[in-house]
């Protein structure tokens, strides 16, 4: 498959300079290596939640689950509980996975299910026209804050630290390159692989020369290290004016979900049979 | 009802053991060719409260329990003082002599006896046991048969616990066997569950919650040798989304829950509906609103389950009426939640799912197998394809060369997202074609049971557990009982054959505004009255039966 | 309907400012004694997509849009192809001459106006308005008044463009003005957020969720002006289980979402239900199922909201049938909430949240203030105590030297857990008598409207947004119009009186299945037919008359 | 009013030897002591979850709201609302506030509310007769794992630091006095003060040798600094073998939810007249 065959031909609805573009061509450009290197396309699902994230469901020619908001994890859960030769991604916003479906976001990496989890962050509720999320800053003028929001943000490099996330990274939709490199790692991670990216929405949160202004690539041979990646998790809260690392933050191995539940072999209808009996046999 | 009939009513704290000692009294008298059944009544706590068990059996199939019993087993005074009215007259009272203080009845040493073995105090029950063995004439090999087979652990001690209250028993009431062949008691639960195995069930997902948690142990303690997969997500809301994953990728995956569990996942159940996901929701009912009696039972989610989720998609509602309908049910619910790629729910409630019943041990003709899957030549794949009664073929992931999308959107034939209003209206009648194709197939099969004296001219109309004491009642008052099975699609052209040469119907249900009656009278039909019950326990026959005289002279 | 009227329908990108565009063309008509009704067409997205508006002016009061219209303001080339056929006899297109290609018409030389003034691209469509304002004929002075009004931000620059626009175009059609009084024009969403605040709203907090997020906006603005508290939690179960905190301790909260968020908030919803707790949710319906088309219309809901939540217990279902009602009902329905302690549910529809309507802008009288208070001089204080008509006083903590309980299980008057099958009955009946009087007193306000010829034989039913187009065309037609507002409790007598002589009649409704026909299918009367449309969009007064040809002769 | 006053006359359904009665009493105690100082009972609030623990709602003679199964956060974020004078202790198990509700959890913990939470672990869910929980130990047997839980527990004191609590300890329900000191604390704090109780489920759980063999006093002297703390979180992870601390873990000053939403005067009814009027009059 060429790249333009990856992208499909529904018409785009993202607005001009929005960050998903980066998202969506980095992706693209992953899996067409991918392809190349003999890895077979329709093993891939994209399972999107609902915002302007979760269009890009529409935009690729790939298997998906457009599924509602703040639900990707478990419907990821599904999938590769039903078949794990399916590599599944998910496709997913801040305000679906801070927001909404936290919870999930969490026992996903608790579990270290193995799946690969890009959030689109934003840092606003794009779709719904501008509202703020768990991770916007302090202060952030959106049509249901307009005096400025009053929470502060949480820090979702710590938070899927402390859940057992097995790779975590950053990303940023300026950086397309590095974005590209990390979504493949991720692909390639055994485990529950996580990278926020710091996404641009061009129409409500423009926060693109914030970004450029702080950003740096952390050196990441220690990536393995517990302590290290706690260390940088913490540099920047999402709301101080710190540096803002890039890359790999955290990677290591950890058995999997799905390999305590491993697809078994079907009964025969005639083992069923016996089963029933001998429980009705019992019950007599 | 039938000739020969007898009730035995246990009681004790919660943590004696009654549902267990409960169950065992069950299968002693099915072991005599009785059908029996069990209610078991508990307070939602582990120990301490007062639980009980009334066990009736009778000749014929039952599906309810008498007020008045035959004997009591009374493992504490609160049961004699609870229960004592109910006991008939010559009705016996067997009570550990050691707590309770009673003139009459027959006292079993149950302390002395513990200690002569050095038995723990569970084991008290296995004491009454023995003492009941002997007092209702039962052969002492067979009981004991019946008692090693139910009791895996120290089943030596109990036993000869068990033999010793036997012998400080006597013979007051014979019961006798009744010569049939004995038939197997289940819950109605692990009816369910045999139901979906049957029925190619692969994964089986729960959170754990009052009345279905039971589905969940018995799968979890089977799913090796059934090699089935059974997990305990975060949340009900994980436990639907996952389960339709897995349709997404092509296995069966059957999720259980109650009430408060089912209002999270309704959000997903409308997904379901316009992604055409198919899955099988067992709720069993509870009282409510809300956390309720979260031990008690009633009728009271059937509107609730026929509209949850916004927007219309279709859906098939089925409630069974005791546990051999629950097992087939559940078969036929899965396979045609498959076949029609739709939501489907087995609405049982709490009687059903914890109550024991005979049921036949046949495991029956499977009505439908597989989904209708595409045809791997025809390219491109589309999920949404326009096809014979609106049921687009399946493929599942990964299809080589394909792509397959589902959509929680309004989507074209390839799952793209669409606002298009011609398209929107498109695919809203390809989803009702489904609906109409299946209310055909739910006309063609036994949805609406007719039952008691067929051809008479009064009715009882009821559903689900309160089948069985309108059964009864209906045979011995000569009335016709109608029971629909599949409440959605609602078999019209059925129920009105069912209903054919009524003059009046009395619903009986045990909810407030009587929930049945609600959905018949947009058919056109209206009960003469109801009869409802909604303090959590069942309808006992005495009880339904003086109801009926009110109304039906 | 009314002689004179005109339509107006402007087009143009997501991102253009259609929208507010469009405001200001049914303010500009409203200010010349017109009653204005403005329908807004646009994908779920922000910018690009096709986005247009209808804006209907008549000298009565109008519910509906028009197919055929007289202006067409296209701000690019898309919105002349897509709705030139739309346009009557001696319509006009008035377009933006630097990007549309059209040989009739006003071109309105938007780029050239633009860069002479220096201005945005966004402020095209002032231009665009400038010429409509002249092609129209509407006086130049009272239109920049308009103008200022609507466009706080560029105002000058904003006028000197439309003042351009307006000299660079001619007058084509006029637009008399009615002599009528002026009336504010209001969405639906912001008249509920009006009745909210008149009666005594002190928290609002939602979850994000088309269409009723401009209640959030809305509210947030005014905030600070109206000393509320507007939040944002992280999730509707979240929104609704606040609120009932909030009423536990005696503020006033109100939330708002649709379909999709209501789902997750049903499981409250019966807590509120049997805890008794005062809640009012403001259900904003779209096209489903499931995301369905987010920006879409439907009246789906309407079994769902009746029958959300596990188990029975009273609940009040309104839907107003435009802005005025929207108001009005929204503070009645906070009211009543409160004054029986149960949950109430507006039951809008992206029609009427976000369509604009002309209102009167009196503020009419409070239906019913404050809920019933303890007397603190009574001890114990019981949450749950036996009281008129089942409604127990309230007290809030902190109540010296009482305690305030609120229970989700069965409970006690005090509000502590039972499972007792007496007070488990005895609780059940309380709430319904609560509801029994609550129906009383909605059959003694006016829940059923009726309209259009009165004492028609043949009636229209229809519900919520469907009312505008049934007035309509029933007051045309001679067919008389009925309405029921409250949907629940179901006013049966008032509904049997608005039916008096009716011979026959058709539900009208955006919906697959006729869910208000379904509903009153319960009380006995069945529909001769059912107009139904389910594609997202509202049903044109063309297209109604129409269907009302084929079924009425 | 007397302890004994304290504890209602609804008739216990614990289990003996349930660690419950502990907290009950530990609570009990440590009401009537701040009464005796001149804190109002009636300005308490009891905000219970469903499972064993939410049964506490039943035996107390406070003010309650008996809520649903993992939301006693939401409950008694509204109930701060509309009331800041109220004092708001939430009573939740682990099944609760660590599945069905984990999100609130930590959302209450990022926006700082100032409420008290008491999770009554047990590591099992005890209502519903011996389910696995997020925190119950890998192997473990419940009903729904007859072949031992195949998942790791979650660590929810390192979540909870994560989340921005400001408060967090950890208590056992066989150490009464510092479960009482704990919660005095916890009550005193201003700002999200979590406690996980380690409670002896004696039915379903009992794990009492286990704990009483590991736990240590933690040396409480550090408890405003982040990373002191989270040194303490991850000595033991709620399922390795290490020594288990127990005490104030953390503790810091942050702002309060509620001082964002302070309740305002209402406006007069003329002044609501007035503002609809205007309203009016800008629409015309
Ligand atoms: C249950 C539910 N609640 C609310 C919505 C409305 N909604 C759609 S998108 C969205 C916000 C999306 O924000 P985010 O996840 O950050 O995505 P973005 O648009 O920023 O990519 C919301 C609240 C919904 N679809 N479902
Ligand atoms: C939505 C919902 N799902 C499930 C239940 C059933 N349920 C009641 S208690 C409980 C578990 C309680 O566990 P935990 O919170 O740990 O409390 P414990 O009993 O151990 O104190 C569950 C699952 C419920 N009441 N509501
Ligand atoms: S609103 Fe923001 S996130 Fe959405 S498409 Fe536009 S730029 Fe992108
Ligand atoms: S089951 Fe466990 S938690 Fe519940 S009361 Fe018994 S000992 Fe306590
Ligand atoms: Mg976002
Ligand atoms: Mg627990």
């Amino acid at each position: 498959m060429t790249g333009d065959e990856l992208i499909s031909a529904a018409k785009n609805t993202w607005c001009p300079g929005c960050g998903n573009f980066a998202i969506q061509h980095a992706l693209k450009d992953v899996l067409i290596s991918m392809e190349n290197e003999g890895f077979p396309l329709e093993n891939i699902v994209i399972v999107t939640g609902i915002g302007q994230h979760g269009k890009i469901f529409d935009f690729m020619n790939l298997n998906g689950f457009y599924s509602l908001h703040g639900r990707t994890i478990p419907v990821a859960t599904g999938i590769r509980l039903a078949n794990p030769d399916l590599k599944v991604i998910c496709l997913t916003g801040d305000g679906d996975s801070y927001a909404e479906g936290l919870d999930h976001l969490i026992f996903g990496a608790k579990r270290n299910l193995d799946v690969t989890v890009l959030v689109h962050d934003n840092r606003v509720y794009g779709l719904t026209t501008g509202q703020y999320t768990p991770t916007s800053p302090y202060g952030y003028r959106g049509r249901s804050t307009p005096g400025g929001v009053k929470e502060y943000p949480f820090n979702p490099l710590e938070l899927m630290l402390s859940s057992g996330a097995s790779f975590i990274a950053r990303g940023y939709t300026h950086k397309r390159d590095q974005l590209k490199r990390l979504i493949r790692e991720a692909l390639v991670h055994k485990g529950f692989s996580f990278i926020d990216i710091l996404q641009i929405c061009a129409t409500y949160n423009d926060m693109s020369r914030y970004y450029d202004a702080r950003i740096f690539d952390w050196d990441e041979t220690e990536a393995g290290d517990y302590n290290t990646a706690y260390g940088k998790a913490r540099e920047w809260d999402y709301n101080n004016d710190a540096r803002i690392g890039l890359g790999v933050m955290y990677r290591h191995t950890a058995p999997l979900f799905e390999d305590n539940y491993p697809v078994p072999e079907r009964l025969s209808s005639a083992q069923k049979l016996a089963w029933v009996r001998k429980i009705m046999d019992e019950r007599a | 009802m039938a000739e020969r009939e007898v009730s035995v009513l246990i009681g004790g704290k919660a943590g004696d053991g009654i549902s267990s000692a409960g169950q065992i009294i069950a299968h002693l008298l099915a072991q005599t060719g009785y059908r029996v059944h069990m209610y078991f009544d508990y307070p939602s706590l582990i120990k301490g409260g007062h639980n009980f068990a009334i066990i009736r059996a009778a000749e014929e199939g039952i599906g309810a329990v008498r007020e008045q019993v035959d004997f009591i087993l009374a493992l504490n005074q609160e049961t004699v003082n609870l229960h004592r009215h109910r006991l008939r007259e010559r009705g016996v009272v067997i009570y550990d002599a050691s707590t309770v203080k009673l003139a009459e009845g027959i006292g079993i040493p149950v302390k002395n006896i513990l200690a002569a073995e050095e038995a723990p105090p569970v084991m008290g029950n296995s004491a009454i046991i023995g003492g009941f063995v002997r007092a209702a004439g039962l052969n002492w090999d067979a009981s004991s048969g019946v008692l090693k087979k139910s009791m895996p652990k120290g089943t030596e001690k109990n036993l000869r616990v068990a033999r010793r209250a036997y012998e400080a028993s006597e013979e007051r009431q014979q019961v006798p066997g009744t010569g049939k062949p004995v038939l197997p008691v289940l819950t109605g639960n692990e009816a369910i569950s045999v139901g979906l195995v049957e029925a190619d069930l692969e994964i089986y997902l729960s959170y754990p919650m009052s009345p279905t948690s039971n589905i969940l142990h018995f799968l979890a303690g089977y799913a090796d040798e059934l090699r089935i997969r059974v997990i305990q997500p975060e949340s009900e809301i994980a436990v639907i989304l996952t389960a339709l994953g897995c349709s997404y990728a092509g296995s069966r995956a059957v999720i259980g829950t109650s009430g408060g569990g089912f209002c999270l996942m309704t959000e997903a159940l409308s997904l379901a509906g316009i992604a055409e996901l198919p899955i099988l929701v067992i709720l069993g009912q509870r009282t409510g609103p809300s956390t309720g009696l979260a031990t008690y039972s009633a009728q009271s989610d059937l509107h609730f389950a026929l509209h949850a989720g916004q927007g219309e998609f279709p859906r098939l509602i089925i409630a069974p009426g005791d546990a051999g309908e629950a097992r087939y049910w559940s078969r036929t619910g899965l396979d045609l939640a498959w076949k029609y790629q739709i939501p489907a729910i087995i609405l049982s409630d709490r009687l059903i799912c914890e109550g024991l019943y005979s049921v036949e041990p046949e495991t029956g003709i499977r009505y439908a197998a597989g989904p209708v899957m595409a045809d791997p030549a025809i390219h491109p794949y589309l999920r949404y394809a326009p096809a014979d009664y609106g049921i687009s073929p399946l493929r599942f992931p990964p299809a080589k060369g394909e792509i397959v999308r589902v959509n929680s959107h309004v989507h074209d034939t390839d799952g793209i997202t669409t606002e298009d209003p011609l398209v929107t209206k498109e695919m809203a009648d390809k989803r009702m074609k489904k609906m109409d194709r299946l209310a055909l197939e739910i006309e063609g099969i036994n949805s609406i049971n007719t039952g008691g004296v067929t051809d008479a001219v009064i009715a009882l109309l009821c559903w689900g557990s309160s089948k069985g004491v309108c059964e009864e009642l209906g045979k011995k008052k000569g009335l016709r009982v109608i029971q629909p099975v599949v409440l959605w699609p609602f078999a019209e052209k059925a129920f009105a054959h069912a209903m054919d040469g009524v003059e009046q119907f009395y619903a009986v249900e045990t909810n407030e505004s009587g929930q049945l009656a609600t959905l018949v009278s947009r058919f056109g039909y209206r009960p003469s009255g109801k009869i409802l019950k909604y303090d959590g326990r069942p309808f006992m026959v005495e009880e339904l039966e003086a109801e009926l005289k009110k109304v039906i002279s």
